[in-house]
């Protein structure tokens, strides 16, 4: 067992592993205490820890770097950024949709 | 050509991709590059001419205020399929399959794209597609317009629209298996000495494409999805009267299909810059500046959709900031136009077909990308959005600039390809005619729409005949210079004199190699020494006026 | 027939004033393309023996200038079109507002005084219009080249278009976003009139009762004034709900403890949607009618609760 | 030129050497998850602005979803990914067993997360939450709670798919592993499928606020 604690691979994994465990419960318990606005940013700090330690990001060759950021980029800053410009600015005058159910 | 010769190399010893394996077998298996794009050439082909087809249709129904031959029904299903057939089956895959395919491994110096096996799985998806698009097609087709705006399209139309969801679904997974294998050849599979600035434009454009096709597409298929999710189940995230909003459906639609105009012409781009400095005998003016302009294209292209929506019912700031955006994709595109005329300057030009094709590139682009100033002005858009201007516009910019490209790059690399050489006399006089065709059908439609002609109508006011009937009798002649390549092209392929490995006497790696070429692309692994498109400099080209009539006569037995 | 493009609007003439200089501009663009384009295909032909010597000196000043020049240019005519398009938008004071229903495939005209149309659109000239407009089914465009304006038509949401016709006369409508089957013939007229004529139009087509006293008899058949009281209807005393005359633009404490100004989207929005806000020191008991009042019976709802005064 | 001499063991035709053919297919997984993110980023950018619109009708949808499952699920899959992540640390060693190992049990941590998703679809189905004509809900916004399970659906349906093509690859790899494929020099299929099964991970990392957390 000792063995198997000193191999850096399973050291780098449980403490993963935990970290991971933990934020679920902390989102979780955010939520049930009525915070759960906080949740999905906690789900996006997961997302930042799996890309960068079991996908291994920040040692990744510079072609698979790019190629991450331009995913990222264009989600956040084309989808999100610019794609919610104008839902966000228009003043809908909804007539009633809830007449039909 | 001596490049070739000092190589060392014997054509003889090694059979050319094209006998390597005759059965139907060895073609619909094959993981060769060369053969994918022969097979993606020939499907390709028959849908141009699908789209085609239902094209004269309309044009020839225009012909009477009335309506001529078809009732409102079909001519609404007959732009339809139009629409989609040549965006997702023609314009979005031509350049980057046939010659992309074909010519980027030959031009980057590597034996293959860096996933074969992915490549043939493409044409696989790209074909099943087809077969549902075509299966909606034979079953009477669809009437949402290419654009499938909702409600129109989940409530009310009577089509098959889920089928064509599902083909163009496909056909977008086959963009993006080929945008990702272009991309990681282009990062990995380079010659030794083949830096990122010794490639050729057309790989530049390539990639740049590439880059579009992979981040746009898939945004498309989540839209198609929850389209035909919501015209099976009858739910609504993009019906109002379910609580959703169908402007939702045109901003991931136009997310996609913005960026999609270049994805359709930056390859143009690329092909004709590949032409003009291989007949001008002269290397691309300001090199780095259209590489720089490529990419820029493919990233403001994502900063502008909302262009298509604002009489959508956007709000006023999104239309106020998409509009300058969408002036600023200008910029890149003006450099290109300047470039190439730089690089006529001092040239040696040649005008067989291909720099026939690309010089008209050159105009014609130029026209439809001052129209775009017209209708990337809000004011003026008002006015001209939905209108006949809009289908000139963009038609200029698709089929007189990309078709023309394609064209163009398919009679450039035509001895590459086959190891024939076709009828010069027979590619100048459709090219002319193309032309000519081109600018009856279409410029009239510029005065239609300004005038205020709306897109769609299958019958209109009778005020606007005379420029309808101009349009239609262009389209005819238009169809025909469209069929007469098929002829000559195809007769050069038994009966046309052999190409040699480098007829146009141009630079690039693909022309130091035998034509055609052998499976493996190179029979010894080149390695690059020297820069894109090594020309001498103009003033040191000693021809002799004799030494140049014989090298262009030779062209015209 | 030969092509007619009136301009019958202020708007449309200074739209017509950029057409001119987007002429302009692209004309002097393609002239030097077209000329450099051929000049040098024939002076550069490969066997003319012309000097070759002076290569372009590209310099980075030269190419970065004449970029900035265009930019400049372009993002000028772009303003010039912006300002245009938001200046029109704007909603004019004193404006007609006609409401405008969209189906397929026709137009659906309802005035302010309760004449109805169809396919047609008769206004005064020289006062403002403000057309309010929804589709019954799919996306429809009202476009007026005449006006040199259009506008989708979205079903389940107003979108409005405000124009001032001022040129008597006849003019096309279409509609421009394609709608499904007979798009083609969802096609109408604008018929400018001159206030006299408008006058003998409205008379000669609408004894018909405004929209909002049409709405004061809906709003006891519907029961409302079973517990508001407004105009004269519901009785004295009644504390179940708050009384709505002169409530239309003004204040209105809501139990959250803001305050929301009554407009027309407020009061659809408290008919539809009455737990949504919920007026303070009131309990929120009021059902929704939601599905229970039609659309056009909503906005005479509104029209009568507007005419009880307040400030609008 | 030393590049294109004659390929090395495990390397196709038209790579220089096994490194070369191993970072082009890593790079060809990134690109690929990249356009994945593009494709589920549709999906949330719809579900942000639709919740934006209908905040009462995605409240009261969110708490007829069952939190047990979802938060069971998003343990398990976590476990699942970290496990195959210590099989991917393993297989750079050139150990076959340990990715053999790491596989099975990863794949059966997917398979477990699989069944019960279908069980708890058959409940939410069980519970009327099926869109389109047999939808039922109660209280106000019933479009805005119709919204959200059509969402619900359409991502978890999509998540799943991804899951099953997942378990497919790490079975795939169990099957190499057994064989003793994984040599130090060879090992990149584990790390590119194992890039994958993380990326499955991610999505369903950021599905489960928007579903079960969000206005809980």
């Amino acid at each position: 067992m000792k063995a198997l604690w000193s191999d850096p691979a399973v050291r780098t994994t449980l403490k993963t592993w935990l970290v991971l465990l933990a934020l679920v419960a902390g989102e979780l318990g955010a939520a049930l205490l009525g915070a759960g606005i906080v949740a999905p940013f906690v789900g996006i700090a997961m997302a930042a820890i799996v890309f960068a330690i079991p996908m291994e990001l920040p040692s990744a060759p510079n072609a698979a770097k790019i190629f991450a950021l331009a995913g990222l980029f264009w989600l956040v800053v084309m989808l999100f950024g610019l794609g919610t410009l104008d839902p966000l600015t228009r003043h809908d005058q909804p007539t009633h949709f809830l007449s039909q159910p | 050509m001596s490049a070739v010769l000092e190589r060392g190399t014997s054509v003889q010893s090694h059979p050319s991709y094209l006998t390597d394996g005759t059965t139907l077998r060895s073609w619909l298996l094959t993981t060769d590059h060369k053969r994918i794009a022969l097979l993606y050439a020939a499907s390709i082909t028959l849908f141009f001419f699908v789209g085609g087809a239902a094209a004269a249709l309309m044009r020839w129904n225009l012909i009477s205020p009335t309506g001529a031959i078809v009732e409102h029904d079909t001519y609404n299903r007959l732009f339809t399929i139009h629409g989609v057939v040549m965006v997702w089956f023609f314009l979005v895959p031509a350049a980057p399959t046939v010659l992309g395919n074909f010519v980027l491994p030959l031009m980057i110096g590597a034996r293959d794209l860096a996933f074969p096996k992915l490549n043939l799985a493409s044409w696989y998806m790209f074909m099943s597609g087809g077969v549902l698009v075509s299966w909606a097609l034979f079953r009477g087709g669809l009437e949402t317009g290419w654009t499938f705006y909702t409600p129109l399209s989940t409530d009310y139309a009577r089509g098959y629209v889920s089928l064509a969801a599902f083909g163009i679904i496909l056909s977008g997974y086959s963009s993006i298996a080929t945008g990702l294998n272009f991309i990681v050849t282009i990062h990995k599979l380079r010659a030794p000495g083949m830096t990122w600035f010794r490639m050729p434009v057309f790989c530049w454009s390539l990639y740049s494409t590439s880059v579009l096709n992979v981040l746009a597409t898939p945004v498309l298929t989540m839209a198609m999805l929850l389209l035909a999710a919501e015209r099976i189940l009858h739910v609504g995230v993009f019906d109002p009267n379910l609580g959703g909003d169908p402007l939702l459906f045109q901003h991931l639609f136009w997310f996609y299909s913005h960026p999609a105009v270049y994805i359709m012409v930056l390859p143009g781009f690329g092909i004709v810059t590949e032409i003009i400095t291989a007949f001008s005998r002269k290397r691309v003016f300001g090199y780095q500046f259209v590489i720089w302009a490529s990419i820029s294209i493919a990233v403001i292209g994502f900063f502008v959709w909302v262009h298509h929506m604002f009489v959508a019912g956007v709000s006023v700031y999104s239309g106020v900031v998409f509009s300058l955006l969408s002036y600023i994709i200008a910029v890149p595109s003006a450099i290109k136009v300047f470039n190439w005329l730089g690089t006529m300057h001092n040239g040696f030009i040649r005008f067989d077909a291909p720099m026939i094709y690309a010089v008209g590139f050159v105009g014609l682009f130029t026209i439809g990308g001052v129209t775009g100033l017209w209708i990337a002005s809000l004011a003026t858009d008002v006015a001209l959005h939905d209108t006949y201007f809009v289908v000139a516009h963009f038609h200029f910019i698709m089929v007189g600039g990309m078709v023309t490209a394609f064209l163009g790059g398919i009679h450039f690399w035509w001895p590459k390809i086959t190891g024939r050489l076709y009828s010069e006399t027979w590619g100048r006089l459709a090219a002319a005619l193309i032309f000519f065709g081109f600018i009856l059908t279409f410029f009239p439609q510029f005065i239609l729409g300004f005038f205020g002609m709306p897109r769609r109508y299958g019958t209109y006011p009778a005020q606007f005949q005379v420029l309808n009937v101009l349009s239609s009798a262009g389209a005819t002649i238009l169809a025909v210079a469209y069929l007469m390549p098929l002829f000559y092209l195809g007769w050069s392929l038994f009966r046309g004199e052999r190409a040699g490995p480098n007829p146009w006497d141009a630079s690039g790696l693909e022309w130091r190699t035998a034509s055609p070429p052998p499976k493996e692309n190179f029979h010894e692994s080149p390695v690059v020494t020297w820069e894109a498109y090594d020309y001498p400099p103009p003033e040191k080209q000693q021809y002799s006026l004799s030494e140049l009539r014989e090298k262009t006569d030779r062209r015209h037995v | 027939m030969s092509l007619t493009l009136p301009a019958a609007s202020a708007h449309a003439t200074e739209v017509d004033y950029l057409f001119a200089a987007l002429f302009a501009v692209s004309a002097a663009v393609l002239g030097l393309v077209f000329f450099l384009m051929i000049e040098f295909s024939i002076r550069f032909r490969r066997n003319s023996g012309v000097d070759r010597g002076q290569p372009l000196r590209r310099s980075w000043r030269f190419e970065t200038a004449w970029t900035a020049a265009t930019l400049v240019g372009f993002l000028g005519l772009g303003i010039w079109g912006a300002d245009l398009y938001v200046r029109e938008l704007k909603a004019k004071p004193g404006a007609l507002t006609i409401d405008v229903v969209a189906k397929q495939w026709m137009w659906k005209v309802e005035h302010p005084e309760g004449q109805r149309e169809i396919n047609e659109l008769h206004i005064p000239v020289n006062r403002p219009v403000q057309l309010r407009m929804t589709s019954e089914d799919v996306i429809h465009d009202f476009g007026l080249p005449a006006f040199r304006l259009k506008h989708d038509v979205l079903p389940g949401r107003y979108e409005t278009l405000s124009f001032t016709p001022d040129r008597i006369g006849t003019y096309q409508l279409y509609c421009n976003q394609f709608c499904g089957i007979d798009h083609a013939n969802m096609i109408g007229t604008v018929t400018v009139l001159s206030q006299p004529d408008y006058e003998r139009w409205l008379a000669a087509n609408g004894a018909a009762e405004t929209l909002a006293a049409q709405g004061s008899r809906l709003f006891v058949s519907y029961g409302c004034s079973g517990c508001h009281r407004a105009g004269g209807h519901g009785g004295e005393g009644n504390v179940r709900a708050p009384p709505l005359d002169g409530v239309y633009g003004s204040p209105v404490p809501l139990s959250d403890g803001t305050t929301i100004i009554a407009d027309d989207q407020y009061l659809q929005d408290s008919i539809l949607m009455p737990k949504k806000q919920i007026v303070a020191s009131y309990d929120p008991v009021m059902p929704s009618f939601a599905g229970v009042i039609g659309e056009e019976d909503i906005v005479k709802l509104v029209e009568f609760i507007k005419s009880l005064g307040g400030k609008s | 030129m030393s590049e294109f001499v004659a390929p090395r063991a495990h390397a196709e035709f038209q790579y220089a050497s096994a490194e070369h053919q191993r970072d082009s297919a890593l790079a060809g997984m990134w690109l690929f998850l990249a356009t994945e993110i593009l494709f589920f980023g549709a999906l949330f950018y719809l579900w942000v602005l639709l919740r934006r619109w209908h905040p009462l009708g995605f409240h009261l949808a969110t708490a007829d979803t069952d939190l047990l499952i979802g938060s069971v699920n998003t343990v398990i899959i976590s476990t699942a990914g970290m496990v195959f992540f210590w099989g991917v640390q393993q297989a750079k060693r050139g150990q076959n067993r340990p990715v053999l190992l790491a596989a099975l049990a990863s794949g059966g941590l997917g398979l477990v997360f699989i069944g019960l998703k279908l069980f708890e679809w058959s409940e939410d189905v069980g519970k009327g939450k099926w869109p389109g004509q047999v939808f039922q809900a109660h209280g106000d916004d019933i479009g805005g709670q119709h919204l959200f399970w059509l969402l619900y659906y359409a991502g978890t349906a999509l998540h799943v798919v991804h899951m099953t093509i997942g378990v497919l690859l790490v079975a795939w790899i169990a099957w190499r592993a057994r064989k003793g494929e994984f040599k130090p020099n060879f090992y990149y299929p584990v790390v590119a499928v194992g890039l994958y099964w993380s990326f499955v991970d991610v999505v369903w990392i950021n599905l489960y606020p928007f579903i079960y957390l969000l206005g809980r």
